[in-house]
């Protein structure tokens, strides 16, 4: 395994900007002039609109749906309930879990914003208007608002629906090895417990879901505009669900405001549009509103979770033992692997070195909105990662060790990678120490404890948080990893044209993150041709090659690699051709970027360029014609990237407020194509880890409301309260990537919130608190302060929020 | 949401539990509800509602659960919903007297589920709605069955706090007490028995027309409706305006 | 995001105003900066028959000094107050309040007047008002009338405004004595409602408090008007025991319930925390005021 | 109901039935669908327009309201096809990821910047606190402005002030 010392250093000129420069966004330009092109921003000819009732109660029998005054309403085209698709075997549709979900309900509801009946009208007022006039008569029936509420004796059965469904608990699962746990245990000097819970969150990007269902009744071919992360994998299960050849549908995911997880999924929203323009004969956009957004789409986390550490007296970790109880809602929709039940949780043992670790994991189905994204993170790490780095910081004020030392004693070491972890992950490649010495030099943390002592002793609270992630990325290789069956490879295209120019086209989607740049800039790396010269396409499964999309950090790692195969797949072919225009052997040519010349005369060379056009002009005989390729890239492994995170905090015990003095990041994903992209990409999940750990969560009351169901009560920090962040990186490639980048849109938050949480905790810790849940609320500091040396626990759904 | 109400009365508890179970004598205790029907024991009506520019209608059925004539206990089931679909609300009731002295103690219990759109808001400013609405049909029924003057029976413009038999916090100055520079909600001095209730100021005047017959139950419906946020609170605390 | 149909009327003088909301009586909804009533509308928690827009009535937007008060047009937008520096030298409550209303955008449009007719218990305003003292002028066609804050705000969204009367202005005091205030508002982030606020003011005289102004906001079905705390201060010498004497009373005044945003307890605990900081810096600006 | 609004420049007049709101106007009366929607509460901004200069929610207010106003929209930001400094200082500085929140964000910058056109960093966080940013954590979205106040053209408004 080989470390850089340095920040890459680009190969290429600017001119060509490949891998290493900071190259302005390309896709920029629409968005700068407000010519992006959102769903919402699409208008066809003939357009209705969809607006979709929802249910106001968590659990319900549905007696009756009278639609009779709505339908009558002058606008209003066709309302839809349950019934209806039933007719057409659409009532259902499956989860990416390989659950049922209810497109529109037919028998109950089972949470509060479930689908009921949609109104299609000629304008969205009269289909809002129309809504007003649909009388629902529910049967009220008991909510389920916890997982452990769910999994009591008498609690009400959520899915009578299922076959053979006895009971709430919706899976459970194991990994690593109880009994050497068992045993690792037993040799403890120390064990530290740590019970949490990581809330209910929403990714809640800007834009909120929605589609343009246009079906065209001459052709029965469906073009469907939707907010899809996923567009390929959208098309297949559409396929499945709807019954429509595969052929007949084009899924084209335009410009994408934001996704982190929320767009993997698929709606009943837009089931509803596609099964009303299919049936109508003329298009039908559905777009949500935001509340909708957030009581009814892919929700994140909420598990409970139960961690213990066992320690040596002197600091060494023998062992983790973690029980892991998730709320799942109303269906089991989780957008994860189907092997892996609680995807990949089992990265909870972190980026310590110890033997023993077992991880049990159960599902609950509750009356709640079903979901389960890997919201900027991939399945489920988030979790653990907090998990783990909350345990290893409690242990360092049991045990009396610096947290910072306590992480150097147990952190693999570089000279152990290619390393296997207790739950059966191999971790590719890192130098834990080395981030955190970085981070810890950046911040001048002996200084910052010195101060932190002082302050004490004057009684004003400093902490120290930090948190040293690994994750795990890049999903995945073909034998273990899935989406609804269908394996998680991933596909790049490339054309160069016999100007030289090139179009590249992706089965991935960006949402933001810069793909029509960074994916330039593989190819240009690669290839010579310079970025700007180079179209990317993406999210139009008629035009681009058959991907598994863009989440779980997988773009770089998993499309990112098909680019540089299929670009070096055309070098290769290049090469042919340049050895016939420069009448050399192939194995004389040597190449710079840009450029084939002949061994010794570097003066006799022909150019990418040149080679492009004789590609079409001039190719040895016998060579098939052209410049182009495809390439299915199943990656090998997992990419591992990882990082250290300080945060420093001052809290006023007496308010519980705190606030974010310093916060240092160091990164490490690898190689980093555009260095500019990859820190805009941290500062984001920075910003999101911060949200989770200090307002952003979804609750709900013991009568099953969703409390968090708008931004004035779903809190997403603005500029004013958003710590300035301070980044730093080092540099491991990942051995088994092409180019070894790692991938990184996904890291800071899934490290950062422990890094938060840690320091609020640091602050308090001499005071014997161990514990607040996040987010990390003032009247919970100031309780956990009050009640030092409880838990200070938060809400656990479902029981009151506050004493 | 639990909510608590306990008086005494300074009459018999045979004779407090004919009035109170004569539903037509306390109906006017109830502001903005109408009754429209009684099937098969099951009273049926309305709810209009109005809290500043917030509008609502309700409907409601009741039904008492229990009745025990000898004991002198009943439990009330209600139920009720936004006429637009945006909420449910549900209510059970329990009423019980015990004879206190030459008089009655009389104690309601009522337990409430909401649910719906307006509950999703975490702000939790109109829970104190559910309790005060509570205490204002309490104190009410409160003064009929001593035997005072019924309050609140004419909505009057510009005045109308006379009478009123236990306003706590209700603010003095009760008609027309709508928010915003918009004139106030009550239309001047309309005691008409025909028409439809007008949707009626919850915290202002309690005006109810007279001669509608409304259902108390329905009251713990209307009371729930604007609750946003389940809490439990003695309704005794805190009056400190 | 749609709301449901109404009509608008858009009067051009206050007299049209006035003409046109005796006519429409219930059913209108007058809309000034809107920022609390189009949301509501949106929601479809509001559905009013129709709007009456005072925004092109002249006259209302003035920030001015009259007669020893600050008088505020209904339509003036909370940035506006913000950034007045007549606000700035006269009243230390309202130009430490007027940032922390809403967030930037929201100011723009948002107006006292409409926000004091609203009377959100979670509103700022409204506190800050009780602690001033001040009034408003309601104004109907049968003339105008002063009504203190006191009697404004009956309850929660409920005012004491009568039919046909359009809220035209807010009047407060200038105290000629040394003082000081402030608003001091927990909140966890820019636009979200207060979890709790206080305003505090403090009058001095001859190194005594002779005049002191305490209101909560957030803790109560409205904003509540602190005045066994105030009557604490009034006549005594300022200083730490007697804050802290204040605040416990200001904090038995408060009702609060537990939420999302915290237990009833913490509430509670922290108007004790509120009324004790902020009435140290009143006394502290007091005191600069007397040094100047 | 008749109105008249001057749209990034031109006037025009229009027929609207009161309940539209200037948001929905803007998108889909005029088709200028760079101002966008993505909340119902008048939380995130991301509708932002400047009405007579100052920035306002346009979800917020209805489109009758802006009669006999000027409205400017993203599509109104850039002079001649010359970009405004702040839209060149976002691209600058990657003060943009998913791009949906960045037409709000550019309009309430080039708002502050006409009023301050040197704001600090805490100055710069103020003005756009009342607009949310999912991607950006607002680092970049600072570093914009402050490019943009930096490289402020010398545009006609400098020479008219």
């Amino acid at each position: 395994m080989t470390t850089t010392e340095q920040p890459t250093t680009p190969a290429t000129p600017p001119g060509i900007g490949g891998i290493g420069h900071s190259l302005r966004r390309r896709e920029d330009d629409r968005f700068l002039r407000g010519a992006g092109r959102f769903v919402d921003d699409i208008v066809l000819p003939r357009m209705l609109h969809a607006a979709v009732l929802r249910s106001p109660v968590p659990h319900a029998r549905i007696a009756s749906i009278d639609t009779s005054a709505a339908a009558a309403l002058p606008g209003v085209v066709a309302v839809v309930t349950g019934a209806d698709l039933a007719a057409h075997n659409l009532a259902w549709m499956p989860t990416l879990s390989g659950d049922t979900q209810a497109v529109l309900a037919t028998d109950k509801v089972r949470f509060q914003g479930q689908e009921v009946a949609a109104v299609i009208a000629e304008d969205p007022y009269v289909a809002h208007d129309a809504l007003d006039l649909i009388d629902v008569d529910y049967d009220t029936l008991t909510p389920v608002v916890n997982p452990r509420q769910a999994l009591a004796d008498d609690a009400p059965l959520i899915r009578d629906d299922k076959e053979g469904q006895e009971g709430n608990r919706c899976y459970r699962w194991e990994a690593g090895d109880r009994e050497a746990t068992d045993r690792a245990f037993a040799e403890a000097d120390v064990v530290v417990e740590l019970d949490t819970h990581y809330p209910r969150s929403h990714p809640s990007p800007l834009e909120t879901c929605g589609c343009v269902a246009d079906v065209n009744p001459a052709t029965g071919h469906a073009t469907i505009y939707m907010t899809s992360q996923a567009p390929h994998a959208h098309r297949t299960l559409f396929a499945l669900v709807a019954g429509l050849p595969e052929e007949k549908i084009r899924i084209i995911s335009p410009d994408i405001g934001g996704g982190f997880g929320n767009k993997v999924p698929i709606y009943p929203g837009y089931v509803v549009a596609t099964a009303a323009s299919l049936l109508i004969g003329r298009p039908v956009k559905w777009v949500e509103s935001r509340s909708e957004n957030l009581i009814s789409t892919g929700f994140a986390r909420d598990y409970h979770m139960h961690g213990e550490l066992a320690l040596k007296r002197d600091g060494r970790i023998l062992g983790l033992r973690v029980n892991m109880l998730s709320d799942n809602g109303a269906f089991f929709a989780d957008a994860q692997p189907t092997k892996f039940k609680a995807g990949l949780f089992h990265i909870v043992t972190g980026s310590y070195d110890y033997p023993a670790a077992h991880v049990v994991t159960e599902g609950a189905y509750t009356n709640k909105a079903p979901g389960g994204v890997a919201y900027r993170c991939s399945f489920r790490v988030t979790e653990a990662s907090y998990l783990i780095e909350r345990l290893v910081q409690n242990a360092a004020y049991e045990l009396g060790v610096d947290p910072a030392e306590l992480r150097l004693r147990n952190f693999i070491r570089p000279d152990q990678f290619p390393y296997r972890s207790p739950t059966g992950f191999t971790y590719d490649s890192g130098d834990y120490a080395r981030a955190l010495r970085l981070a810890m030099e950046r911040v001048g943390y002996d200084d910052l404890r010195r101060e932190q002592a002082e302050a004490r002793e004057q009684g004003k609270l400093i902490g120290i948080g930090l948190a040293s992630f690994t994750e795990v990325v890049g999903a995945g290789n073909h034998k273990e990893f899935d989406i609804a069956g269908i394996k998680m490879f991933d596909s790049a295209e490339l054309r160069v044209h016999p100007t030289g120019k090139a179009i590249l086209k992706l089965g991935v989607r960006s949402q933001g993150q810069g793909h029509e740049t960074t994916f330039a800039q593989i190819v240009a790396e690669e290839l010579g041709i310079p970025a700007t010269d180079i179209a990317v396409q993406e999210g139009d499964t008629d035009n681009t090659p058959y991907g598994l999309g863009t989440y779980a950090s997988r773009s770089t790692p998993v499309g990112g690699a098909a680019t540089v195969m299929v670009a070096r797949k055309l070098r290769d072919k290049a090469r042919v051709i340049a050895a016939h225009l420069l009448e050399a052997a192939e194995e004389d040519l040597e190449w710079e970027p840009g450029r084939f010349f002949v061994k010794g005369t570097p003066s006799r060379g022909v150019t990418i360029q040149d080679v492009a056009f004789a590609a079409y002009t001039n190719f040895p005989e016998g060579l098939e014609p052209g410049l182009e390729g495809v390439h299915y890239y199943d990656p090998p492994n997992m990419t591992y990237p990882f990082g250290s995170y300080i945060v420093v905090v001052e809290v006023d015990a007496e308010t519980g407020q705190w606030k974010v003095r310093r916060m240092v990041a160091v990164d490490d994903c690898g190689v980093r194509i555009n260095p500019m992209i990859v820190e805009g990409q941290i500062h984001g999940g920075l910003a999101e880890g911060y949200a989770m750990a200090n307002m952003q969560f979804i609750t709900f009351d013991e009568d099953g409301n969703c409390i968090g169901s708008n931004f004035m009560d779903y809190l997403i920090p603005t500029a004013w309260e958003t710590p300035r962040f301070e980044l730093d990186e080092t540099v491991t490639p990942s051995p088994h990537h092409p180019i070894g980048a790692k991938g990184v849109g996904e890291s800071a938050t899934v490290g950062s919130p422990a890094a938060y949480v840690n320091a609020v905790i640091d602050a308090l810790a001499h005071l014997g608190v161990r514990n607040i849940d996040m987010p990390v609320l003032p009247h919970r500091v100031w309780a956990a302060v009050r009640d030092a040396g409880g838990s200070g626990g938060g809400e656990q759904g479902g029981v009151p929020p506050a004493p | 949401m639990e909510l608590n109400h306990e008086f005494r009365v300074d009459k018999p508890p045979e004779q407090v539990w004919e009035m109170m179970t004569d539903i037509p004598a306390i109906a006017p205790c109830l502001p903005g509800a109408e009754l429209h029907e009684v099937v098969d024991g099951e009273y049926r009506g309305v709810v209009k509602v109005k809290l500043g520019p917030v509008t609502a209608q309700y409907k409601g059925a009741a039904t008492f659960q229990e009745r025990d004539d000898a004991a002198r206990r009943a439990v009330l089931r209600a139920e009720g919903r936004e006429t637009r679909g945006q909420g449910n609300a549900r209510a059970t009731i329990r009423a019980r007297l015990e004879p206190d002295g030459g008089g009655t103690r009389v104690a309601v219990e009522t337990d409430l589920m909401i649910t719906g759109r307006v509950a999703q808001f975490g702000r939790g400013v109109l829970a104190d709605v559910s309790s005060k609405l509570l205490d204002q049909f309490v104190a009410c029924l409160e003064a009929k069955l001593s035997g005072q003057a019924a309050p609140a029976a004419t909505e009057t413009a510009g005045g109308g706090d006379g009478g009123r038999p236990d306003p706590q916090d209700v603010p003095s100055d009760a008609a027309s007490a709508e928010a915003g520079p918009v004139p106030g909600s009550a239309t001047p001095g309309s005691a008409e028995s025909a028409g439809p209730a007008k949707p009626v100021d919850l915290l202002g005047t309690a005006g109810v027309p007279v001669g509608k017959r409304l259902l108390p139950v329905v009251v713990a419906v209307l009371v729930g409706l604007f609750l946003l946020r389940r809490r439990r609170r003695s309704h005794r605390d805190g009056r400190n305006l | 995001m749609y709301p449901a149909r109404f009509e608008y009327e858009v009067p051009a003088t206050l007299e049209e105003a006035l003409a046109v909301l005796a006519e429409r009586g219930d059913d209108a909804r007058v809309l000034a900066g809107g920022q609390s009533l189009i949301p509501m509308m949106k929601l479809r928690f509001a559905t009013p028959a129709a709007l009456v827009d005072v925004n092109r009535l002249p006259g209302l937007d003035r920030i001015e000094e009259v007669d020893g008060q600050l008088r505020l047009g209904a339509l003036v937008r909370h940035n506006a107050i913000a950034d007045s520096d007549l606000v700035r030298r006269r009243n230390h409550v309202m130009a430490a309040a007027a940032p922390w209303i809403a967030d930037p955008l929201v100011r723009n449009l948002g107006t006292i007047g409409g926000s004091l007719a609203h009377a959100d218990p979670e509103g700022d305003w409204a506190s800050v008002m009780l602690a001033c003292r001040g009034e408003v002028v309601a104004t109907s066609g049968a003339g105008e009338r002063v009504v203190p804050i006191d009697e404004l705000i009956t309850g929660m969204f409920t005012t004491s405004l009568r039919p046909g009367e359009l809220l035209t202005q807010v009047r407060v005091p200038i105290p000629s004595r040394p003082n000081g205030g402030t608003y001091l508002k927990l909140e966890r982030k820019v636009g979200d409602y207060a979890t709790v606020a206080v305003a505090t003011r403090l009058e001095v005289d001859d190194g005594r408090i002779a005049d002191a102004g305490i209101a909560l906001t957030s803790v109560g079905p409205s904003n509540l008007h602190a005045r066994e705390a105030e009557q604490v201060l009034v006549g005594e010498h300022p200083g730490d025991g007697l804050f802290a004497e204040a605040a416990d009373a200001a904090a038995r005044a408060a009702s609060p319930r537990s939420d999302v945003r915290g237990s009833a307890e913490y509430k509670r605990h922290m108007v004790r925390v509120f009324v004790r900081r902020g009435l140290a810096r009143a006394a502290e600006l007091a005191g600069r005021t007397t040094a100047a | 109901m008749k109105i008249t609004v001057t749209v990034n420049g031109v006037e025009g007049s229009y027929d609207v039935e009161p309940w539209v709101l200037l948001a929905d106007f803007v998108r889909t009366h005029l088709g200028l669908t760079g101002t966008h929607i993505g909340c119902d509460t008048t939380s995130c901004g991301v509708c932002t327009v400047m009405l007579d200069g100052t920035p306002v929610k346009s979800c917020t207010l209805f489109a009758v309201q802006a009669d006999g106003r000027a409205v400017t929209t993203v599509e109104g930001l850039a002079r001649n096809g010359e970009l405004d400094p702040v839209q060149q200082g976002f691209k600058e500085c990657h003060g943009l990821q998913c791009g949906f929140c960045t037409p709000a964000m550019m309009l309430v910058s080039r708002a502050l910047l006409d009023r301050n056109p040197d704001p600090s960093e805490d100055e710069i966080r103020w003005a756009i606190s009342g607009n949310l940013c999912r991607c950006t954590g607002y680092v970049n979205i600072v570093k914009s402005v402050r490019w943009a106040a930096e490289h402020a053209a010398t545009p006609a408004t400098a020479t008219e002030g």
